[in-house]
């Protein structure tokens, strides 16, 4: 088991190195600089590219890059001048992560109720009602949701504040509006996991004892149907804490995700450097996880992990 | 079977019965936050000014920083020289100031005050703050703006090492005297300015890059102080006890709430989260009839900017072409049926806004060049006699790229303007629409053909529109260089005489319109939103946009 | 003296698992095939009878060893002689359900190895293939229809005529009746007779079920594990098994006569089937032998004439 | 077998079908039989020759619809349990009767506990304590032969070999000691030597437990060692019945005898071509007009196109359905069966019920 | 029972008989298309993605006005008798420009799909059929490129390119293609172990005949499926950009950018939200139903 998931960590690394260096040069690639305006006179500008270590040659920038890298240091936006990417990462990712993992929680319950109902209800109407559900999750576009969710239950109804995150009452819409898209995901592959089960041998076999169709859905169907599920939940929780720069604009949440889109938009390099690789050690961690995860629920996989 | 049915449908009530709760909670919690409604528990009113921003302050840091917002924010927390409100200039921390007779030596009288600390502020601060601007290690984007201070390009580019060359002088704790390269008419105006506001060198030693990050890291002597800081969200504000004119200051609370959206930041107006709101193109009419909209001029010239390069430009040169586009360019429709902000059709190039010798520079030297509506006949007569000159047919014509950014109102305008030239004249434009910083590089390399632009002042004084066009100006990458036109910008920078330096000023106008690179479209206003109450809350072209630093509730 | 088309030496096929460890599915095997024979290969699931009929067909790389086919070593033949083997040697499959390609017609299924080595086009093409139909028992309407439609028994007809098509020397019969019906079975394997008689082939006749393959094996080999543990003549494996494993199998299986059944003993072997990642050290046997020894633990027993053309791997016979 | 008379399970003309795009699949076609106490009934037949949904049938296992019961009578001990809901079934499975699958390998839930899963039906239909569950669990793994059973009750089915699954099924099945074990297939996904282990065990719980098998197999072989009697079935429906020694000594219909034929001797001299059975059973979506068999079959006559025969008695339990033994038909049947032998052994029971 | 002696003939077993298959023959795609036409949801949403597709030719067609020409003093007109679906803030009809939008939407959707499915196709074939080091390669190629962030590729193409319908075609598939790759491998290495694949290798055929013969068409059915998910992904990727204010060419539009738009005005004329909007989330609901149609009908598992 742990030499497993050393070779993964190992597997890991190499992949966010690798990310690194062509996030780095890719980023060179794109015409301007992060000192954009016309106003600047050369000499200013010159001043400018010294101190922000600009005018090296790109492949000191690059090995500094690393050397700082090494000692946890993802330097300072070139952006927000004086906040290093770690504050705005320690800053703001908690919030992206909570925003996430609300809209998880809120596809999940939703989600798998919405797929099991459609499962257990094959071809009936209830079946067509939470799949219609969950397809309409999938079928409008997030700023729309988002828009609709603000001005219907803030605006005109005032059931919860328009925007911004200051408390409880703050996540409900902008985690509603994120879910959706998540919640129809669930659903959809939930029900497809559940109708695959009712057709095995051992939901078979259950019912050959004489449990009732209650007792079989519980402890049979649902907890192999769910297994399924459970690995996307890591991609889907990813998605779900990096994806949110249209709900957070909608919302005014101060997360990650309007850091990098603003980067990439303004060539804040440190920034959509320092971001890039946090994202993508997240999805690393993330996956994991969900693979540790994986093999305490499912005790076929947990072996064959620790035999191998 | 029945059974299992009746609990999915259940189930499937469950879930809308937790939305619900989820609602309900929320309602509740709703109502503790009650109390930051205005009226406060003593029925007295509450002085907590609440509004939106639509992005953070870069950073606050008065010498590094050169945006919109935190320009907007150093307004209330720090204070300079002299302060700028409602179109005037006010005393600052200087008391009163002497500007010699060749208006090269400004000397500034400082009152005693603090720091927000209780620390002395001084003139020597000011001195070491504006030195620090300049310095190449500051890397201060703003830099240039300090030029006009004798030694100070020379010393921002190295030259010159040795601060005390540069022309600034404290010669006791309370005078401070700037000894310029040339008479500067809107020098005095430029200490306002948030690259000349002081900042505290013991901070700066003790945070170094951080300085200025959060509410700890910064000294303030303005009329504010930050509360707290929580990036991207909000900035809060709190009277500075220790600010000099305290009296006059009748806010106890600023919260700067951070929203990008502004459909977001309406709702929250709406819903009563925010006092006041600036309106997008697209709620003015609304708050237009309801009679709550109020409009500021946005001191922005927008134009249509062409480059004189290459083969195109031997076309965009000529003067008649030109003409005939800005004779196809419905300005009235624009301004009423697209923008519907208040901005007004440009006649000429400098806003009608700017100051002049004494009065406004409009009234002194008025101008109306171009027609608020457009001249079908006149716009063709002028292609006509465009392609006579150029010898070439209308056939021959190329299809012009126009290049805008990505804002809404741009685009909508450049499609406008697409429109218009082809209905009018049969000229085909493409457009392409850029995010804002790469449209900015494709201007600072020149590569481009139409351009949709403009050109919002860094000072009350024609002068900030016309020297953008001077060949050696950065910003002028079209290819047009006339010596006619640097000569007159030159020897009006130089000119003491203020009505002699009236009328150089007014000739280079009147030339660029004939001769230079772009056609003048509009002058921009913006429309914004207040909660009745709020009283002496100030939009500017000039300074800060928000100006809430002397607000009240009534 | 016969001919020996096949031979293989000290074959040996591993394979690499992902989590690290290997499986060491046929381990040191020889045996050779004559020409005209059938040649039997029994075993329980596991034991490495398929794998080695695919390495001998060169589907997969070998490991260690050498398979001789008509002379030539299978794996240093140049191009031409390595089509000539693809067509030369052919193979029938287990599982009639996946081994036909489903989105491809009977006729192109059957017409796909005279296209691959050019045999004929056009009439003359279809001409045969309706002669190979018809020699497998199938209608000539067949020919447009798709696999799904098939029976068992029908597809695993269509899988031995898509071998037939380009008239091979030598074919690997995968567990071919093994997913079919008991009445189906026999058409096949009657087929299969009738074949060998007619074109004179070879078979490699790989089986769980000892009866077919005392049916149609002229020489049976049993694998144990990875390993050929007893090989001989047909009737004298099935009178006379020396191996205790071939012992047990033989007396495992049920015979469709009550009577017979009845009187007959049956040696049941204690435990499972080892898994062929963990093979027991010396004999692979062993631990479910009844006759097992702690010798048997030391080495592993050689594969060794012990009468006439019987060989054993056991140190107890 | 000396409860002669006591029927455990009566089934009267049993008629599924199945809905599908294509049309209504007629799986089974009116199969009628009876198992007494302690006995052995196999169902032998080939694949969709309906011996699976039989069995399922009678458990009610199919999912309706697409499965359809469109006639017939289940007795479970004298009670017709035909238009039990499923509610009242659930009472019966797993208690009354039970039922093992063909493979071992999906039939248990892969993310339990072996244990868990023995316990659950005891759970059900007991009333025991948790410990005694426990120990009942123990002494059921005990039974089935898997060694060490305390702790491969904490186990996963994953860590079990395809033979211990399936005696993890057979503990299941008889958890509550059910009057019927249905096996459905028990043995086919085995290997030889375990399948000979299985059906020791079989064979020793039901005279230990005198527990009544149906065991359905396409194996002749397993059915000669186990069954006492059995059922013939092809396209839908039972076309011969009888004991052991009726099937393999004096089987009378054309289709027994193909069965028979196809198998290899185990005494005759090897080279002698098999017995095949040419042709493809019959699609039941459109079941032929006559008799089912009569385009496979070497024997048919031109009734046999045109009407299907009915169940003839041959003598004590053993049936037939074919127009053969039509006195009609007398002249031909002599002329084979002096011909051929059917059945195995070498001993002919010629002829002796002929026209019963 | 009475029946005629002579019907008792011996006629023997009909070898005929005996082998006919009696269902009624069936091409693979044949058989799909029966199962998707007994899918109501399927057949609804095809009736109407086809009705969509000839509104988006002869929709612009039927109004005298064009979709890109001003009208200043008829901004923002409410749809009516006059104005079908309204107006924009230029005074333009909505009408031709909802129906403009479907097309280049539609065309964004098609385009990014089958680009992307083309280039996965091929890289995720070869991953998957030469396996090994290759493949390793491959995949931890695709990690990569799945983690660099998806806008740097946007604005680096919109930057080299412009705006327009190609740039955002390309910006899209560049990304999408990672998924179909990957989907496209894991099916081939499942189909290299089939045995079909090997009797095919033991016939003696070449690579190619394995890839376009035998790998292909059979994985051309998940293919499909994946395709009608990458369409709707491609024009939600696209209304993406037009929310970050990346979008194409004007004064062409698409349903993104005019949803974007009309998102700015939903409060005031909420119809200009509306009926892009609707018009969206119909086709994503239309495509997703007939992608999941579709995908039931290639179910292997159903077919037998």
């Amino acid at each position: 088991m742990l030499k497993y998931f050393f070779q993964r960590f190992l597997i890991a690394c190499v992949t966010i190195l690798i990310l690194i260096t062509v996030t780095f040069f890719l980023i060179q690639l794109l015409p301007g600089d992060p000192f954009l305006d016309p106003k600047l006179p050369v000499e200013v500008k010159e001043n400018m590219m010294e101190y922000y270590g600009l005018n090296d040659p790109l492949y000191m920038q690059y090995f500094n890059y690393l050397g700082n890298l090494f000692q946890g240091d993802l330097g300072y936006s070139l952006k927000y001048k004086n906040l290093t990417v770690n504050e705005v990462i320690m800053d703001a990712f908690p919030k992206s992560v909570e925003l996430g993992l609300y809209a998880l929680l809120i596809s999940i319950l939703f989600g798998l109720t919405l797929g099991i109902i459609a499962a257990l209800e094959h071809n009936k109407k209830l079946d067509f009602l939470s799949m219609f559900i969950a397809l309409i999750g999938i079928s409008v576009p997030a700023f729309i949701i988002g828009g609709l969710f603000q001005y219907f239950f803030a605006v005109k109804l005032h059931l919860f504040p328009v925007a911004q995150w200051q408390g409880f009452s703050y996540t409900v819409l902008p985690s509603f509006a994120l879910a959706l898209g998540s919640v129809a995901l669930i659903a959809r592959l939930m029900r497809a996991s559940m109708l695959e089960i009712v057709s095995t041998d051992y939901v078979k076999t259950a019912d050959a004892k004489g449990l009732s169709r209650g007792q079989i859905i519980l402890r049979h169907q649902i907890r192999n149907a769910v297994l399924p599920v459970l690995t996307i939940l890591g991609p889907l929780l990813a998605n779900l804490v990096t994806g949110t720069f249209v709900i957070e604009k909608i919302f005014a949440v101060p997360g990650l995700g309007k850091y990098y889109v603003e980067s990439m938009q303004t060539l804040d390099y440190t920034m959509i450097l320092g971001l890039t690789i946090f994202f993508g050690s997240f999805l690393v961690v993330v996956n994991l996880l969900i693979d540790f995860c994986y093999g305490i629920i499912d005790p076929r996989i947990r072996t064959k992990k620790a035999g191998g | 079977m029945v059974l299992f049915r009746k609990s999915s449908w259940l189930l499937m009530l469950l879930l809308v019965v937790s939305f619900m709760l989820a609602a309900c909670t929320a309602e509740s919690g709703d109502t503790d936050d009650g109390k930051k409604e205005g009226i406060a528990d003593d029925g007295e009113t509450e002085q907590v000014l609440r509004m939106a921003m639509e992005s953070e302050p870069e950073v606050l840091d008065p010498q590094v920083s050169t945006d919109t917002y935190s320009i907007i924010v150093n307004n209330a927390i720090l204070e300079g020289l002299v302060r700028f409100h409602d179109g005037e200039i006010i005393p600052g921390i200087a008391e009163e100031w002497d500007i010699s007779e060749d208006g090269l030596t400004y000397t500034f009288h400082l009152r005693e005050t603090t720091w927000s600390d209780g620390k002395d502020l001084t003139a020597e601060d000011f001195k070491d703050s504006f030195i620090r601007l300049l310095d190449p290690e500051t890397a201060s984007a703003y830099a240039y703006i300090g030029y006009y201070v004798k030694n100070a390009a020379a010393f921002n580019q190295g030259e010159i090492t040795d601060p005390d060359e540069v022309g600034v002088k404290a010669i006791d704790p309370y005078t401070l005297e700037f000894t310029l390269e040339n008479p500067t008419k809107q020098f005095l105006s430029l200490t306002s300015f948030i690259s000349y506001l002081p900042s505290d060198a013991e901070k700066i030693e003790e945070f170094g890059q951080s300085y200025s990050s959060s509410p700890e890291s910064m000294n303030y002597n303005g009329p504010f102080v930050i509360d707290s800081w929580d990036h991207q969200e909000s900035i809060v504000l709190k009277k500075n006890p220790n600010y000099w004119n305290k009296d006059e200051i009748k806010l106890d609370e600023v919260e700067i709430n951070i929203v990008a959206d502004n459909s977001t930041a309406v709702g929250m107006y709406e819903t009563g989260d925010i006092d006041m709101v600036t309106l997008g193109r697209e709620f003015i009419e609304k708050y237009e009839q309801s009679g709550d909209a109020e409009f500021y001029n946005a001191g922005t010239t927008a134009f249509l900017q062409y480059s004189y390069n290459g083969e195109v430009g031997e076309i965009l040169k000529n003067s008649n072409f030109r003409n005939a586009l800005s004779y196809a360019i419905n300005r009235q429709g624009l301004v009423e049926g697209v923008l519907k902000n208040g901005s007004t059709p440009a006649e000429r190039y400098i806003m009608p806004d700017t100051l002049g010798k004494e009065g406004l520079f409009a009234e002194e030297y008025p101008l109306s060049v171009f027609p608020t509506e457009n001249d079908n006949e006149k716009a063709q007569e002028y292609l006509d006699k465009a392609l006579d000159e150029l010898g070439m047919t209308k056939d021959e014509l190329p299809a012009f790229e126009l290049l805008a950014s990505d804002r809404p109102d741009d685009r909508i305008i450049s499609e406008a303007l697409q429109d218009m030239f082809d209905q009018t004249l049969g000229i085909k434009t493409e457009i392409t629409i850029l995010p804002h910083d790469q449209r900015l590089q494709r201007l600072m390399d020149g590569e481009f053909e139409l351009m949709w632009a403009g050109w919002g002042p860094d000072y009350n004084d024609p002068m900030t529109y016309l020297e953008i066009f001077t060949a050696s100006s950065t910003y002028n990458t079209t290819g047009f260089e006339s010596d006619t036109y640097d000569d007159l910008i030159n020897s009006a920078s130089v000119e003491a005489d203020v009505d002699k330096r009236g009328d150089l000023l007014f000739e280079a106008e009147q030339y660029l319109i004939e001769e230079g690179p772009m056609t003048p479209v509009y002058f921009e206003s913006g429309a914004w939103a207040k909660s009745g109450s709020l009283q002496n809350v100030n939009r500017s072209p000039f300074g800060a946009e928000v100006d809430f630093v002397f607000g009240y509730f009534e | 003296m016969r001919t020996k088309m096949l031979e293989v030496e000290g074959l040996k096929k591993h394979f690499h698992l992902s989590g690290g460890g290997v499986l060491k599915a046929v381990d040191d095997v020889s045996f050779y095939v004559y020409e005209g024979e059938t040649l039997g290969i029994v075993g329980e699931s596991g034991c490495g009878k398929s794998t080695t009929g695919r390495a001998v067909k060169g589907i997969y790389g070998i490991t260690e060893g050498k398979v001789t086919f008509n002379g030539k070593n299978i794996t240093s033949m140049n191009k031409r002689e390595r089509k000539q083997f693809a067509r030369d040697a052919q193979m029938i499959f287990q599982d009639p359900y996946s081994s036909l390609n489903p989105r491809m017609t009977v006729g192109e299924l059957i017409g796909e190895g005279i296209d691959i080595h050019g045999l004929m086009r056009g009439k003359k093409k279809v001409k045969r293939i309706y002669e190979l139909l018809d020699l497998v028992g199938l209608n000539k309407e067949h020919i447009n229809r798709f696999p799904h439609e098939f029976s068992g028994g029908q597809r695993q007809r269509i899988g031995i005529a898509r071998a037939l098509a380009v008239d091979p020397k030598f074919i690997v019969c995968d567990e071919p009746i093994s997913a079919l019906d008991v009445s189906i079975q026999a058409q096949v394997i009657n087929l299969l007779e009738d074949l060998q008689r007619e074109f004179q082939l070879t078979y490699l006749f790989i089986a769980h079920d000892l009866s077919m393959v005392r049916h149609i094996s002229d020489r049976v080999g049993v694998m144990y594990l990875g390993k050929l543990i007893e090989m001989a003549s047909t009737e004298e494996l099935f009178t006379n098994p020396m191996h205790p494993y071939t012992k047990a199998l033989i007396s495992a299986i049920p015979v469709p006569d009550p009577i017979q059944e009845e009187k007959r003993e049956t040696i049941y072997l204690k435990g499972d089937l080892p898994s062929p990642m963990n093979v027991p050290s010396g004999c692979p046997f062993r631990n479910r032998c009844p006759i097992a020894t702690k010798e048997c633990a030391e080495e592993v027993p050689a594969f060794e004439e012990k009468t006439d053309g019987h060989r054993v791997a056991c140190i107890h016979v | 077998m000396e409860n002669e008379n006591k029927k455990v399970l009566e089934v009267e003309d049993l008629r599924i079908s199945f809905d599908t795009y294509a049309g209504e699949v007629q799986a089974i076609r009116g199969i009628s039989f009876d198992v007494k106490e302690g006995e052995v009934v196999a169902i032998v037949g080939e694949s969709g020759s309906g011996k699976s949904v039989t069995s399922q049938g009678i458990m009610k296992l199919l999912p309706t619809p697409p499965a359809r019961y469109k006639s017939g009578a289940i007795r479970l001990e004298g009670k017709d349990i035909t238009g039990y809901n499923r509610k009242q079934m659930e009472k019966l499975k797993g208690s009354k009767m039970a039922m093992i699958f063909q493979d071992p390998m999906t039939s248990l839930n892969p993310t339990m506990k072996v244990g868990r899963q023995i316990a659950e039906g005891l759970k059900k239909h007991t009333n025991l304590s948790k410990d005694k569950i426990h120990s009942r669990v123990i002494e059921l793994l005990t039974m089935v032969g898997i060694p060490d059973p305390d702790d491969r009750a904490n186990r996963y089915p994953h860590e079990f070999s395809g033979g211990m699954r399936q005696r993890v099924m057979i503990a299941i099945a008889l958890a509550c000691e059910p009057k019927l074990l249905i096996a459905d297939e028990p043995t086919t996904a085995l290997d030889v030597t375990i399948q000979a282990q299985i059906l020791k065990l079989m064979d020793k719980l039901n005279e230990e437990t005198g527990t009544s098998i149906i065991l359905i197999t396409h194996d002749l072989g397993v059915v000669a060692k186990m069954a006492d009697r059995i059922i013939v079935m092809y396209a839908g429906k039972p076309v011969e019945t009888g004991n052991k020694h009726d099937i393999f000594y004096n089987p009378k219909h054309p289709y027994t005898w193909g069965l028979l034929g196809a198998l290899p001797r185990v005494d005759t001299d090897k080279k002698e071509p098999l017995k095949s059975i040419s042709g493809t059973p019959p699609d039941l979506i459109s079941p032929p007009k006559g008799c089912a068999f009569a385009n496979r079959c070497e024997h048919a006559m031109e009734v046999c196109l045109e009407h299907d025969p009915a169940m003839q008695e041959y003598g004590e339990g053993h049936t037939a359905a074919c127009w053969l033994h039509h006195p009609n038909a007398k002249e031909y049947l002599d002329q084979i069966m002096e011909k051929h032998s059917f059945g195995v052994g070498g001993e002919k029971y010629a002829n002796q019920n002929a026209g019963g | 029972m009475d029946i005629a002696k002579e019907k008792f003939r011996h006629v023997g077993k009909d070898n005929e008989k005996g082998e006919l298959i009696t269902r009624k023959s069936d091409s693979f795609w044949k058989d799909v298309w029966r199962r998707l036409s007994g899918n109501k949801a399927a057949m609804f949403s095809l009736v109407f993605l086809v009705l969509l597709l000839i509104m988006a030719i002869v929709g612009p067609m039927m109004t005298p006005q064009s979709y890109n020409v001003n009208d200043l003093m008829n901004t923002n007109q409410s749809p009516g008798k006059e104005h079908w679906f309204g107006t924009d803030s230029l005074g333009r009809e909505l009408w031709d420009r909802v129906w403009i939008g479907a097309r280049v939407s539609i065309a964004i959707g098609f385009m990014a799909a089958i680009f992307q499915t083309i280039i996965g196709l091929i890289i995720g074939g070869i991953a998957g059929f030469y396996g090994g080091r290759l493949d390793m390669f491959i995949m931890r190629f695709i990690d990569v490129m799945i983690s660099i962030p998806y806008l740097i590729f946007v604005i680096l193409i919109m930057v080299i390119m412009g705006s327009g319908i190609v740039p955002i075609v390309i910006a899209i598939a560049l990304t999408g293609w990672l998924e179909m790759a990957r989907l496209v491998r894991g099916q081939i290495m499942q189909l290299k172990n089939e045995e079909f694949i090997i009797s095919a290798v033991s016939l003696g055929a070449g690579s190619l005949r394995l890839i376009f013969k035998h790998l292909i068409p059979n994985t051309l059915g998940v293919v499909i499926v994946s395709l009608t998910v990458a369409i709707p992904n491609a024009i939600f990727a696209e209304a993406f950009l037009s929310f970050i204010g990346i979008g194409i060419k004007p004064p062409m539009t698409s349903w993104g950018q005019l949803a974007d738009i009309g998102m700015q005005v939903m409060q005031v004329y909420p119809y200009q939200l509306l009926i892009p909007a609707v018009f969206i989330s119909l086709t994503m609901l239309a495509l997703q139903l007939f992608g999941d149609g579709l995908r039931d009908a290639l179910d292997p598992k159903l077919r037998k």
